[in-house]
């Protein structure tokens, strides 16, 4: 499809396909439209935060929209940006990879989208009627009770909707890797990639179950008079604290092991070698997971757990140290001895190893327990997360996506902005972070509105600001990119990398039933095996023969409408309790037309295929 | 413990390191300039992570940059294939090898100072007699705190008096959301939590000075105009501030005529939240020495201008959502003169954040501040030479102690419901 | 092909997992589970914390009658059991017994779920317990009233899966979805067993 | 997927299947008459006042004993193609159990 006969296509019906797809490359690049979109959003609110900083007592925005400011944009970059990208990523490549035509569940694919889109719609409505959340992303209670007006409500049952997708996303992903892998794709063979995502779906199939209780708790604390945090009443407002760590910690894997993974990618594909130590790597994921949910509360270290407490989770949090060495280790022993391309993807790569193992050493900085009493909500802990999230996850995103993005639309985007991106938001991160560790220490609490004169705080907070503004200038210089090069639209050829995985072995974009005939796998990278002890070809595993695609739905769209408008009846109840009604008439109605409806989908059959062309490299 | 840890840095030359980072901040308010046993002990333990670190980081930056400069591209190379390796055990037990040693030698230090920071028994003199301890309620509020001294009837708000002879003891708890108190060149921080969970800690400052306090949880609009002082003084000038702080009942008649109205105005219109003397915690700060402090609520400098508007618009714009704004009263300029030139007047010692910084150093062993304890829960102890160190007896007990102990348990909390007297 | 599916008659040994479509829902459902477990683990253990929390309001020891519970949870196991037998006669391809089975299941759920009803009626009437009570009363209605709303969900999944395949009797498409609700509702029975264990047996104990 | 129609064609295999739901079936009553009695026996420590120190663990462990019953027997643990499942569940009381844990001692002290 080129973009002429797109545009010929019409906007209504384009609108229709993608409301109605169940195709998990067209979900990937709906979740790429919106976690960009909030990304920008989260980005738009970060400068805002930066430009109230860049002088002391500054009163650009008010106390009150300051702490909006800051929880939107903790909340929407965790949940509305990153995540949601992440899931990009692994839609569009994760079935390809393992050889698949599809996810587990198509249907459950563009439910668990559609949720994260009206969560995220939902909870960004609070900006208009009245006030967002102000309670900080982590809501603290009581003060995420105490709370006025309605802003924690949206942050409460937007959180609780995206969750669900989420949640849906996970077990799709854990089901796909399970059942769906081509013949010979045995785990010990899967790309890096697809291990991370797997085990980045298991945190989050056990780890959002506590964010959704804790959030119950907090709406029906806010709304329906209990007593779980009120401590007048015997609540006790650290079980919050608890359920959210639980969750929180693990969440930061999530973000974290999936970028990993496209590291795994990118940097044997250019360095024209296999990944160093790939069981090492399965292994230390692994155990990067199951550590993940033994040291949550070493965000709680103030909280006064007392010393025992305190010191097992300061050791449990060190030994994650170990595992993740391991993989920086198995990164550069990659790089050893290969023949290193920079391309754009790599070099975000190669900007993303010395910059996260700062993070990750601040992490374990902070992991000594005693000296997180200096650390805590300091600017020292802003620091160290921005280190691993951004010049993490970020970076990871990026590379990503710039990596896979001909295989996405079939087109490249302009090397040579990317390496002017890459160096802008670089160099503005270092500058913008860097000096935050010593702000922490020097004594700036974070979450301040202002900063007093005199404290000696001045200088580094304007570098920051000036700082953030380069990194605003290089996101600008890709976005002008991506539309620069899509409305030129040159094609590229199936592998136009050189790579070394499956997704390669076929054309880009993608047929919307992915591979013709069941690839058959033959090893660890097996378009590079194929390339050097075969025709470069992948064998296919299965006659040609008839192909069975799921049918294409709206009733995704509804649930997730119905969800929506049923939180605006729950949270404004009075009059507005028959919204309640018609919104959780049209979820369940929507449930029940899916489950009475036989859907059985329908089928592509040999001869149509046949007429394709050989469906290699096209 | 200490000596351990300096024979450390010996080894590392870490000194340099100290002076490095000592360079950066303010000395009230950096915990690179640590003035108090906690934080120095904190910052021997930040110093040694950082060298761990630098060490790790120096390792993998010299891998990185040896394999990109080695191992990139070169022209006309573009067909080579690699050699494609595996992986090799040797190497990979030796990265895994490695970090546990560092971390286990980050560790137990670690373990060592979370508990010696947990420790608030009594501190005891080189020849082994239990000091006396000071203990002090510490309630955070939206968004100012308040100090009552155990045992010796005084309170206070905003600037906390400590003596630099020993660790003060702080019981904290919160009458409203969670707050964290936190003086970076004193102690690290500690959460204050709302009813039922009291947390303990001790300060403890070694020279005089003003130290800045800052609250470090997200409390609300005016989080991060929460802001409070240590005022550490000598020993002496710790007895006579407590001593003076006593002997104020709030009833003085003030000298000036307008002063005296602005007593009556003050008694119609703010003692319903505000106490003069020790009182009870209220819904506002104590002004027994308001004139005394060197900041207005916590944050703005103490002039005249200030204080008008304070009074007049009730902080709304100084400091957002703070609940004084919640203060019924309507005052004409008149009165407003009167009640500021009154709590001018409200300047009850000599000792004021001034004799911290003035380098007069008076001693005591606070024998004064702890007389014979009747109730048979410890024996008092009185007698001392008055030379530096404070010597006492070794059977005073803290009973101190049990009372917080009893506090904890969930539920009971004798703070909370205080504030809604008169 | 694909529409072979849906013809009812001879099915494999284990027809709920026969078709990929059936092994993913078979797979996808237990996973569920396993985040289900977590679910109500974060419910339990607030339970735990502020089970004690009774403010003012009624304490554990003041309201529970184990004689109702008791009752309850006979009938709770005792319809584990029948679908059990229900899944029974599904691999033996007998549609009629396993609606009949299924049915008596969704009776005695329904007997749970209207005795938990009058049970908290009876709280809140006869104890002045609401749900506003204390942090005790929000921590008991909120895990037993999730498990109470789990299985309302229960019965209303399986009687529109007995409707709507009433006519057409088993095939390899609705297989999974009877099997994977007999899954579910066993898993409300476990949680069932630790809230009668933790919440009401405990609660007596002290 | 296609081979169903020819899969069961062989009535003896459908014998022997038939055969096999019903031992199957007859450990599941055994199953449900040992629950019933665990029920009534933590319920009748209980009842009886029996020592709190005693009967707490008692009637924990006769818990964990039913869930796994339910697990094994009538959720068909113990059959083959259930690895994955299995996994997943014990994942899933891994974190419960840490879960727990955490909410009833270091919630506070
Ligand atoms: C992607 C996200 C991400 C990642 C990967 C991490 C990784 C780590 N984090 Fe971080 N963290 C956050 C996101 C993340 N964190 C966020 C968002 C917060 C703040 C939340 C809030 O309060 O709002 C936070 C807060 C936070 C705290 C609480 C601070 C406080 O509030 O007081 C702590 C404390 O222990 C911590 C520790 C760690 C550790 C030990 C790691 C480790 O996993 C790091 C491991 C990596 C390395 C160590 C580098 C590579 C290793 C080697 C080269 C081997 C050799 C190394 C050694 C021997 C040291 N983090
Ligand atoms: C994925 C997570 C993520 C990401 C990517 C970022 C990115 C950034 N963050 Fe964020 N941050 C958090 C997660 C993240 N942050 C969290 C969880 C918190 C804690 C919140 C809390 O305490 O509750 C936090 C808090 C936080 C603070 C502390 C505030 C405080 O404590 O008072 C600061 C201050 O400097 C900051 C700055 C930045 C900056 C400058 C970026 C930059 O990297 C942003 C770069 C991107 C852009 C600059 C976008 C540029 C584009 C445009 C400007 C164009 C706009 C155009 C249109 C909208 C059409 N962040
Ligand atoms: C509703 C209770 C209330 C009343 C009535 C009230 N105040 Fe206050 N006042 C407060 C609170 C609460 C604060 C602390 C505000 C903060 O810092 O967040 C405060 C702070 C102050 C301060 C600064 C204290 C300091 O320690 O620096 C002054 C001065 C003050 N009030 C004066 C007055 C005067 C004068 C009146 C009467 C005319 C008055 N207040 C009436 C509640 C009250
Ligand atoms: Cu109090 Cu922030
Ligand atoms: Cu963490």
């Amino acid at each position: 499809m080129s973009t002429t006969a797109n545009q010929k296509a019409g906007i209504g019906s384009v609108l229709w396909d993608y409301l109605t797809t169940v195709d998990h490359k067209k979900i990937a690049i709906l979740y790429l439209i919106g976690g960009m979109f909030f990304f920008l959003v989260g980005g738009l609110q970060a400068m805002l935060i930066r430009i109230q900083l860049v002088v002391p007592e500054n009163e650009f925005l008010s106390a009150q929209f300051y702490n909006e400011v800051l929880t939107m944009h903790g909340t929407t970059m965790i949940f509305l940006a990153a995540m949601p990208l992440l899931f990009a990523l692994m839609n569009a490549v994760l079935p390809l990879q393992i050889g698949a035509r599809d996810v587990a569940f198509p249907f459950v694919n563009a439910l668990g989208f559609w949720l994260f889109f009206f969560g995220g719609i939902f909870l960004n409505i609070s900006w208009f009627t009245g006030g967002a959340p102000d309670a900080g992303w982590t809501a603290y209670a009581p003060l995420s009770v105490f709370s006025e007006g309605h802003g924690v409500d949206y942050y409460a049952i937007g959180l609780q909707i995206s969750g669900f997708g989420t949640l849906m996303a996970g077990i799709n992903f854990l089901v796909t890797v399970i059942n769906m892998r081509a013949p010979g794709m045995t785990y010990m063979r899967m790309p890096l990639f697809t291990w991370t995502s797997f085990i980045a779906s298991v945190l989050i199939l056990f780890a959002f179950p506590a964010l959704t209780v804790g959030l119950f708790l907090l709406t029906f604390d806010r709304l329906f008079g209990a007593n779980f945090f009120n401590p007048d009443m015997g609540g006790n407002a650290i079980i919050w604290e608890h359920l959210f760590w639980i969750f929180g910690h693990p969440e930061v894997y999530i973000l974290i092991l999936p970028a990993f993974g496209v590291f795994s990618e990118v940097i044997p594909a250019f360095a024209k070698k296999r990944l160093f130590g790939y069981s090492s790597m399965v292994f230390a994921t692994i155990l990067i997971a199951f550590l993940g949910f033994m040291v949550w509360a070493h965000h709680m270290f103030t909280v006064g757990l007392g010393p025992i407490a305190n010191s097992i989770f300061a050791v449990a949090t060190m030994a994650i140290a170990v595992p993740t060495g391991i993989k920086i280790f198995n990164w550069l022993f990659t790089l050893w001895g290969g023949q290193i391309r920079m391309t754009s993807p790599m070099v975000f790569a190669l900007g993303f190893i010395p910059t996260f193992t700062v993070g990750g050493m601040t992490g374990v900085m902070l992991a000594s327990a005693a000296a997180d009493f200096q650390y805590h909500d300091s600017y020292f802990v802003v620091a160290h997360f921005h280190y691993v999230i951004v010049g993490g996850v970020v970076l990871g995103i990026f590379a990503g996506l710039i990596y896979w993005w001909p295989k996405m639309f079939g087109t490249f985007l302009n090397e040579k902005l990317n390496h002017w991106f890459f160096w802008l938001f670089f160099i503005g991160f270092h500058l913008t972070f860097f000096l935050q560790h010593f702000l922490g220490l020097m004594g700036m609490p974070r979450r301040y509105w202002t900063f007093l004169e005199g404290q000696n705080l001045d200088l580094f907070n304007l570098i920051s600001t000036i700082g953030a503004f380069f990194m605003a200038i290089g996101t600008l210089v890709f976005l002008f990119n991506v539309v620069k090069t899509q409305l030129k639209g040159e094609k590229v050829s199936g592998d136009p990398w050189d790579a070394r995985t499956l997704e390669w072995s076929i054309p880009s974009p993608p047929p919307f039933y992915n591979f013709k005939q069941e690839p058959l796998v033959r090893g660890l990278d097996p378009l590079w095996i194929e390339k050097m002890q075969g025709n470069g070809k992948i064998q296919p595993a299965e006659p040609l023969g008839d192909i069975h695609m799921p049918n294409r739905s709206l009733t995704p769209f509804m649930i997730s409408l119905g969800l929506f408008i049923a939180g605006f009846g729950i949270m404004y109840q009075g009059g507005m309790w028959v919204l309640a009604g018609i919104g959780f008439a049209t979820t369940f109605g929507s449930m029940l037309y899916r489950s009475l409806k036989d859907d059985i989908g329908y089928h592509v059959h040999k001869e149509e295929l046949e007429e394709e062309g050989d469906g290699s490299n096209g | 413990m200490k000596g351990w840890m300096s024979r450390f840095k010996a080894v590392f030359a870490l000194t340099v390191m100290a002076l490095i980072l000592s360079g950066c901040g303010e000395s009230f308010l950096s915990a690179l300039q640590p003035s108090g046993e906690g934080a120095s002990m904190l910052l021997d333990l930040m110093i040694l992570s950082i060298v761990i670190m630098l060490f790790v980081f120096v390792i993998v930056m010299i891998i990185y940059v040896f394999v990109i400069f080695k191992f990139r591209q070169k022209k006309g190379q573009e067909d080579i294939v690699p050699k494609q390796v595996e992986g090799s055990h040797a190497l990979e037990t030796l990265w895994t090898v490695i970090p546990i040693i560092l971390l286990l030698i980050l560790a137990v230090p670690t373990i060592q100072y979370t508990f010696a920071l947990a420790d608030t028994s009594p501190e005891t003199t080189e020849e082994g007699e239990e000091l006396d301890q000071i203990w002090v309620d510490v309630t955070g509020s939206q968004y100012w705190w308040h100090f009552e001294y155990r045992d010796i009837e005084v309170t206070t708000s905003q600037e906390l008096y400590i003596p630099t002879d020993r660790r003060v003891n702080l019981s904290m708890i919160s009458d409203d959301v969670i707050h964290s108190f936190w003086v970076p060149t004193i102690q690290g921080k500690m959460d204050v939590n709302p009813t039922g969970n009291t947390n303990e800690m001790y300060i403890q400052a070694e020279e005089e000075g003003v130290y800045w306090g800052k609250c470090a949880e997200l409390c609300g609009p005016s989080h991060s105009l929460m802001d409070f002082k240590i005022v550490a003084v000598s020993p002496g000038e710790f007895e006579q501030w407590v001593e003076d702080m006593q002997s104020v009942s709030g009833e003085e008649e003030p000298e000036s005529e307008t002063a005296q109205a602005g007593q009556q105005v003050f008694a119609d219109n703010c003692m319903s939240c505000h106490a003069i003397g020790s009182s009870p915690n209220k819904a506002g700060p104590n002004l027994t020495n308001f004139a005394d402090r060197e900041k207005l609520a916590g944050v703005f400098d103490m002039n005249e201008e200030n204080l008008r508007e304070w009074i007049a618009t009730k902080g709304e714009e100084m400091k957002p959502g703070n609940s004084m704004m919640d203060a019924p009263y309507d005052l004409s300029d008149e009165e407003i003169n009167q009640v500021m030139e009154y709590l001018m007047t409200l300047s009850p010692s000599e000792i004021t954040p001034e004799s911290a910084n003035n380098g007069i150093y008076e001693d005591s062993d606070l024998s004064g501040l702890f007389p014979e304890e009747s109730e048979g829960e410890g024996e008092g102890n009185s007698d001392s030479e008055g030379n530096g160190d404070s010597e006492s007896d070794s059977e005073s007990g803290n009973n101190s102690e049990d009372d917080s102990e009893g506090d904890s348990s969930e539920n009971s909390n004798d703070n909370s419901d205080n504030n809604s007297d008169e | 092909m694909a529409e072979d599916v849906l013809k009812s008659g001879n099915l494999p040994e284990n027809p709920e997992r026969a078709t990929l479509e059936g092994r993913n829902k078979f797979m996808g459902f237990w996973f569920f589970l396993g985040g289900e477990t977590v679910l109500f683990a974060s419910l339990f253990g607030t339970y735990l914390a502020l089970r004690n929390s009774n403010a003012e309001g009624p304490a554990s020891e003041d309201i529970f009658g184990l004689g109702l519970v008791f009752i309850m949870t006979v009938l709770l196991l005792t319809s584990s059991l029948t679908s059990v037998y229900a899944m029974y006669h599904m691999k033996n391809n007998d549609f009629k017994k396993m609606q009949l089975w299924l049915g008596i299941t969704v009776v005695l759920g329904l007997a749970f779920l209207g005795m938990e009803i009058y049970e908290f009626y009876h709280y809140v009437h006869g104890y002045e317990f609401g749900y506003t009570t204390s942090a005790f009363s929000s921590a008991f209605y909120t895990l037993v009233g999730f498990h109470g709303g789990h299985v309302a969900f229960g019965l209303l999944w399986i009687v529109s899966l007995m409707i709507r395949n009433a006519k057409r009797g088993l095939n390899l498409y609705n297989t999974p979805k009877f099997y994977i609700a007999s899954l579910y509702w066993h898993f409300i029975d476990v949680v069932w067993v630790f809230i009668f264990t933790v919440v009401y047996l405990l609660g007596k104990v002290g | 997927m296609a081979d169903h129609t020819n899969s069961v064609e062989n009535t003896d295999k459908h014998e022997f299947y038939k055969k096999k739901h019903r031992e199957q079936m007859k450990h599941q009553v055994v199953t449900f008459v040992m629950m019933i009695a665990f029920t009534l026996i933590a319920f009748g420590l209980v009842i009886a006042e029996v020592s709190a120190m005693f009967t707490i663990p008692i009637i924990l462990v006769l818990a964990a004993v039913q869930v796994l019953f339910q697990l094994y027997y009538f959720m068909h643990m113990n059959e083959e193609g259930h690895q994955w499942p299995a996994v997943m569940i014990y994942s899933g009381i891994f974190a419960a159990v840490l879960t727990i844990l955490a909410l009833t001692t270091i919630t506070w002290w």
